[in-house]
């Protein structure tokens, strides 16, 4: 069989591959703050954090990307402490008023450090970022997030999503698990940062801004969160349908919009309505 | 020049404050943090601008068009997305997630209908020139927004503190069960309420536009920032809060802007917000309200 | 008999109001006991107190001679106090089982790297928790509805899930906020038979009540609280023979049969 | 290896791709691609350029194509001004309609994010609208017809200094690719040609108010002011420069983004006087210029823009290139643009060995009077 048509499908689709999974990747990133009752619309933010810091440390160090892969969500997880230490010991949505500014915060950050590239960004990153990379880490997050969600971990974290009071007399740190939570998106959202930067050449200050960052939300809801592989089935979606029904892109956004309304007014499980079955006696 | 930047900075500041007004009434009644309220703002400052350029060019008119229309969308908006989450006791969260959802869709379909072109008022509308005061410069067209600012707030209160309806919606703000067992309607105070602040938000969108000669699609998305750190560092639902916050940001905005570099406004802004989240969460004039209470 | 749980002069001001007024309460080890009370006097409150929902104004609160007033809601549950609430609160998108399980987070103890790499350590705990949450459903009645959804169910069958959850860490002290709320007879007869139960069980029970014949029949010992103030505290015997009691409480007995009916009626109501 | 091709075929019917049947196309027709800002904020760029290449290449096909007979297919394609979607677009086009060349993108950065995989790839890009420092530098398939702003504002600061400005300060939007490097550049030209820098403001391209900036300004008296920025800031600045009483003995100069009719649009009387250099005038005397306006208006019904204007250029000149190298090949087109020359509607347009325009001859210095642009003086 002649596979020559398959490289060049390869080569021709290789970035929208690449953007699925990442895309995938801050899908579960998503996931897992709502998963513990809360809201964080500074994910796209974190991602920017993991794509400049590990392009710094690519371009400026040299340092060589097994290295630079997992440092890169060292600074994303700092922001999130800095924002979740004291916002998480408040009630409902602190943590989500103290992120929506986030992005476009940093993104006028960036612009003034010409250290960072300024307006321009951070250009000529090398590629290396390989599709395994990506779908590799895609699948052990799903797989982490699944084993916890069927276990006592996942069982605190649905009853805090459910009531936080009913949670905390049954000795459950709301607190402790939503903090976790969060640096654990923080995290997986400063390696799809990463992963991205080192996929494009070309990194700038204004792409992790307040519209990623509600298209990752509709990515979680479309997908619902009652499981890991929701929200990644709702990234895949959303990723390419814009890539099927080009000529639409000014209507891109508004269906994004549209998806997370009509996700949490009609169908609160989400498209795919799944629910982990976690055990029968 | 300090005189002057001092002003500039009032001015810029009663501009968040005129904005968060409405945005921290909603707040404060409804528990909603409603993010199509910057919607509102664009709502009022298009209906605004096609009203002079169709109909009649006047501000005297046009201010309660644009006040009118953007109230009547915030009616309608509040009454498709959040009373069937109110009806159903659902999380705040869910609330903020629909609203979310709902500005990044009205937004684009509004860049999508009218072009994300800036565009401004009729020329003339108001006066271009600007009075001197000592070498302090102000336009007519800051002078109707520090106007209309007072007037505004001045009404909000005689509504809240002076009528009947005033009770009802401070009662619900209160404690919206007790309020609807004395016999208030609560559907029909959120409404009100969601009425009043969107007409809020409307005549500020035209105002605002006004002053800085912009309308375009996402002048609402911008305030909006700003108008998070001023209801935040004034305290959520604190009115009087929201207006010393707000003039406090414009003033703080523009000195460091015009003493320390222009680049650090947003910085300044969120490190503020920052600060404030980590030792006054309830803002500056609020009682801290932890998890635990 | 050692105090499990010792109130000193514990407060609880709202603006202008004083729900909970100094109260010195002891509840003994092994007794049922019970706070009553008419309609807003502050009975939800203390418990709200004593289970760490509210923050004191001022006082103490010791539990097994340790001071917990200071301590968050959870740390309290880890201490083995557990409770549950007058308007039910199971975890409806939950199974039953699912719900006692999680009651039973106190007595988990593998952390996120066992979970993850799924060890024999963890395996074990899984069995071992699965096991004692269907003993706790089985105490309640329950053990074959382990696997339909909690919020499927009647009120008093979710009433049991609550119980059910409460007592699976096998609490030191548990707190039931009025269990008979909107039972019939025969129910609150059965409700009686479980409590007595869980405190064979060895498992202290400290209960408000409105239903004044459960009350009597059932505690060893009883509090009463009027307008935020400890008025009584005895037997059941020498609670009804009090004169302040009396004044206080049964003189407005009218109003708290109809309190209570009120109360029925809403919590039928809910569980439509 | 087959669960994997399995899964790509999956995933190639899902995205509807049709690989195969295109390549039979590619005999008796160029393929020829574009990547614009079709939609979006930018967009009136974008569809301007858009304008300009159909309506070159129309002549061009009408004219009996290239490689004797060959009519050029063009086929544009939408970067939505995103990154990710310029590089999908790109390597659509060669990927899946193996295209010679590429004309675009819009945006500089754009330009910085596809360009190094179209030069891995060998395949030849050209900006049209491109002015950032350092672009062709990725490599030797990347060029650009735009000239670059270094060689068109000196020309608007020589007419200044020739009025009496010694002394300048500059405003810029520093969060925007094109603006930031129109103040580099003519922070540059300013430092070349005497001008004396006191004052360096910055905001950004959605700000609404300039107050604070230019109270400082207004305190240190420059005699002239730059601004680098696209055109809706640039119009909000000088509307509010002139309320807070800066006056006729305040020279102001524009970059590029001040360079379009909208100025006037927006800002009224407010923008009288400001200045800038372009490289295309509308009312430019060539007969090439007169030909290229009257064919824009009979297609379009409207005037065309210095956008359309280097687009419809920039397609000539690639035809050219194409006929040339004698073949389809990006390689030996590549080569061939190294040595096309040609006199168009800009002036005189060729490449040098950075693959910049070679000439900077056609630049212009315009000058606003009551909202309307006119040679300066």
């Amino acid at each position: 069989m002649d596979l020559s048509w398959l490289d060049d499908f390869l080569w021709t689709y290789q970035n929208v591959i690449h953007s699925v999974g990442i895309n995938g990747l801050l899908a579960l990133s998503m996931y897992v703050v709502l998963a513990v009752g809360q809201l964080s619309l500074g994910q796209a933010a974190f991602m920017g954090l993991g794509a400049y810091s590990a392009a710094l440390m690519t371009l400026k160090l040299g340092w060589p990307f097994w290295m630079v892969l997992p440092l890169s969500c060292v600074v994303p997880i700092l922001f999130a402490l800095a924002i979740g230490l004291p916002t998480l010991r408040l009630s409902g949505v602190y943590l989500a008023i103290a992120t929506v500014g986030l992005g476009e915060v940093l993104k006028a950050l960036y612009v003034n450090i010409d250290y960072v590239g300024g307006a321009l960004g951070l250009t000529g990153i090398p590629e290396a970022t390989e599709t395994w990379m990506i779908y590799g880490l895609l699948a052990l997050a799903v797989l982490a997030f699944w084993l916890v969600a069927r276990s006592g971990i996942g069982r605190a974290m649905e009853a805090i999503r459910e009531d936080e009071t009913a949670a905390r007399v049954m000795g459950v740190s709301c607190f402790r698990y939503q903090l976790g939570a969060l640096v654990v998106s923080a995290m997986l959202a400063g390696i799809a940062g990463a992963l991205e930067a080192h996929s494009t050449s070309l990194i700038s200050p204004g792409e992790f801004g307040f519209e990623p960052e509600v298209s990752i939300l509709s990515f979680a809801l479309l997908g619902g969160i009652g499981t890991p592989i929701g929200p990644v089935v709702g990234a895949f979606i959303l990723t390419l349908l814009p890539e099927l029904l080009r000529g639409m892109a000014d209507l891109r956004l508004v269906f994004n919009g549209v998806i997370i309304v009509v996700a949490v007014l009609f169908m609160p499980e989400g498209l795919v309505a799944l629910r982990l079955r976690r055990r029968s006696a | 020049m300090l005189a002057q930047q001092l002003v500039n900075g009032v001015l810029l500041g009663a501009t968040y404050a005129l904005f968060a007004l409405g945005f921290t009434l909603m707040f404060g009644v409804l528990k909603v943090i409603n993010l199509t309220y910057g919607f509102y703002f664009t709502a009022g400052a298009f209906a605004a601008l096609f009203f002079t350029r169709y109909v009649v060019a006047s501000v005297w008119l046009a201010l309660p068009v644009a006040a009118i229309a953007a109230g009547i969308i915030a009616m309608a908006c509040d009454g498709l997305l959040l009373t069937r989450l109110r009806r159903r006791g659902a999380p705040e969260l869910s609330s903020l997630m629909v609203t979310v959802g709902a500005v990044l869709a009205l937004n684009s379909a509004a860049a999508a209908l009218f072009s994300p072109d800036i565009r401004r008022l009729p020329v003339g509308l108001v006066s271009v020139e600007s009075f001197n005061f000592w070498g302090v410069r102000v336009t007519t067209a800051q002078f109707l927004v520090l106007g209309a600012s007072i007037v505004l707030v001045g009404a909000l209160i005689w509504l809240l503190r002076g009528t009947r309806v005033g009770v009802a919606i401070r009662a619900v703000a209160e404690n919206p069960e007790a309020a609807g067992l004395m016999g208030i309607n609560t559907g029909r105070t959120a409404a009100l309420v969601s009425f009043v602040s969107g007409a809020l938000a409307g005549a500020g969108g035209m105002l605002i536009g006004l002053n800085f000669n912009a309308i375009h699609p996402y002048m609402g998305e911008e305030m909006m920032l700003r108008g998070f750190v001023v209801v935040i560092v004034g305290g959520l639902g604190d009115i009087r809060g929201a207006l010393i916050a707000g003039l406090m940001l414009g003033v703080v905005e523009v000195l460091t802007a015009g003493y320390i570099d222009s680049g650090m406004k947003e910085a300044v802004s969120f490190a503020i917000l920052v600060l404030v989240l980590w030792t006054r969460p309830s803002g500056l004039f609020g009682a801290p309200k932890l998890r635990r209470a | 008999m050692s105090a499990l749980l010792q109130t000193r002069n514990l407060t609880r001001r709202y603006s202008g109001l004083v729900a909970v007024d100094s109260v010195d309460m002891e509840v003994h080890e092994g007794e049922i006991h019970a706070l009553i009370g008419p309609n807003g006097a502050g009975k939800t409150t203390l418990f709200n107190l004593i289970s760490g929902l509210t923050a004191p104004s001022e006082g103490s609160i010791t539990l097994a001679g340790r001071e917990v007033a200071a301590l968050p809601a959870e740390r309290r549950a880890a201490l083995g106090l557990a409770r549950t609430f007058q308007n039910i609160r199971v975890f409806s998108a939950m199974t039953v089982l699912e719900n006692v399980l999680t009651g039973l987070q106190p007595r988990r103890r593998c952390g996120l790297a066992a979970t993850l790499l799924r060890t024999p350590m963890f395996r074990r705990e899984e069995r071992t928790l699965v096991a004692r949450a269907l003993v706790a459903l089985e105490t309640v009645g329950l053990a074959a509805r382990a696997d339909e959804p909690a919020g499927g169910l009647s009120y008093g069958d979710q009433r049991r899930v609550e119980i059910a959850r409460a007592i699976a860490p096998e609490p030191a002290l548990l707190l039931l906020d009025e269990p008979a709320a909107g039972m019939n007879p025969a129910e609150t007869e059965a409700l009686g038979r479980l409590v007595r139960r869980i405190r064979d069980g060895g498992t202290t029970v400290l209960l408000v009540e409105h239903d004044m014949g459960f009350v009597m029949d059932i505690s060893d010992a009883v509090t009463v609280l009027s307008f935020g103030k400890c008025i009584c505290q005895g037997t059941p015997v020498e609670v009804r023979s009090s004169p302040e009691v009396m004044e206080a409480y049964l003189g407005q007995k009218v109003a708290a049969r109809l309190a209570q009916r009120f109360a029925g009626a809403q919590a039928g109501r809910a569980s439509a | 290896m087959k669960r994997r091709s399995f899964t790509l075929m999956a995933a190639a019917s899902v995205l509807g791709v049709g690989v195969l049947p295109r390549i039979s196309l590619a005999a008796d027709t160029i393929p020829v691609g574009s990547i614009e800002v079709l939609t979006g904020p930018v967009s009136p760029y974008g569809i301007a350029i858009r304008d300009g290449e159909t309506l070159a290449l129309e002549e061009i096909n009408a004219a009996g194509g290239v490689l004797g007979g060959k009519k050029i297919a063009l086929t544009v394609e939408d970067s939505a001004a995103n990154k990710d979607q310029a590089i999908n677009a790109a390597r659509k086009l060669i990927g899946r309609d193996k295209v010679v060349a590429i004309i675009g993108p819009t945006l500089s950065a754009e330009y910085f994010a596809l360009a190094p995989m179209t030069n891995q790839r060998k395949v030849p890009v050209i900006g049209t609208s491109i002015t950032s420092i350092g672009a062709t530098d990725i490599g030797p398939f990347c060029f650009r017809t735009s000239l670059p702003e270094a060689d068109v504002i000196p020309a608007a600061l020589r007419k200044a200094m020739a009025r009496g400005a010694k002394t300048i300060a500059l405003l810029y939007a520093n969060d925007d690719l094109f603006s930031k490097s129109s103040y580099d550049q003519m922070k540059v030209a300013a430092e070349t040609a005497g001008l004396k820098i006191i004052d360096i403001e910055t905001f950004a391209t959605k700000d609404t108010d300039f107050s604070a900036q230019l109270t400082k300004v207004k305190g240190l008296k420059p005699d002239a002011i730059g601004i680098a920025a696209l055109v809706e800031p640039t119009a909000g600045v000088l509307l509010q420069a002139r309320q807070l009483g800066f006056g006729a003995e305040t020279q102001f100069l524009g970059g590029n983004g001040a360079n379009s009719p909208r100025l006037g649009e927006i800002a009224g009387a407010a923008a009288d006087g400001i200045m800038v250099g372009s490289p295309w005038f509308i009312a430019k005397d060539t007969p090439q210029n007169k030909a290229f306006i009257a064919a824009f208006n009979r297609k379009y019904g409207k005037n065309p823009d210095q956008f359309a204007a280097q687009a419809y250029d920039t397609m000539h000149l690639l035809a050219r290139a194409i006929d040339k190298a004698g073949a389809a090949d990006p390689l030996k087109i590549r080569d061939a643009l190294m040595q096309v020359k040609q006199d168009g509607v800009m002036g005189p347009l060729s490449f040098n060995a950075k693959r910049d325009p070679a000439s900077a001859e056609g630049v212009l210095v315009l000058e606003m009077h009551a909202g309307k642009f006119s040679i300066a003086p």
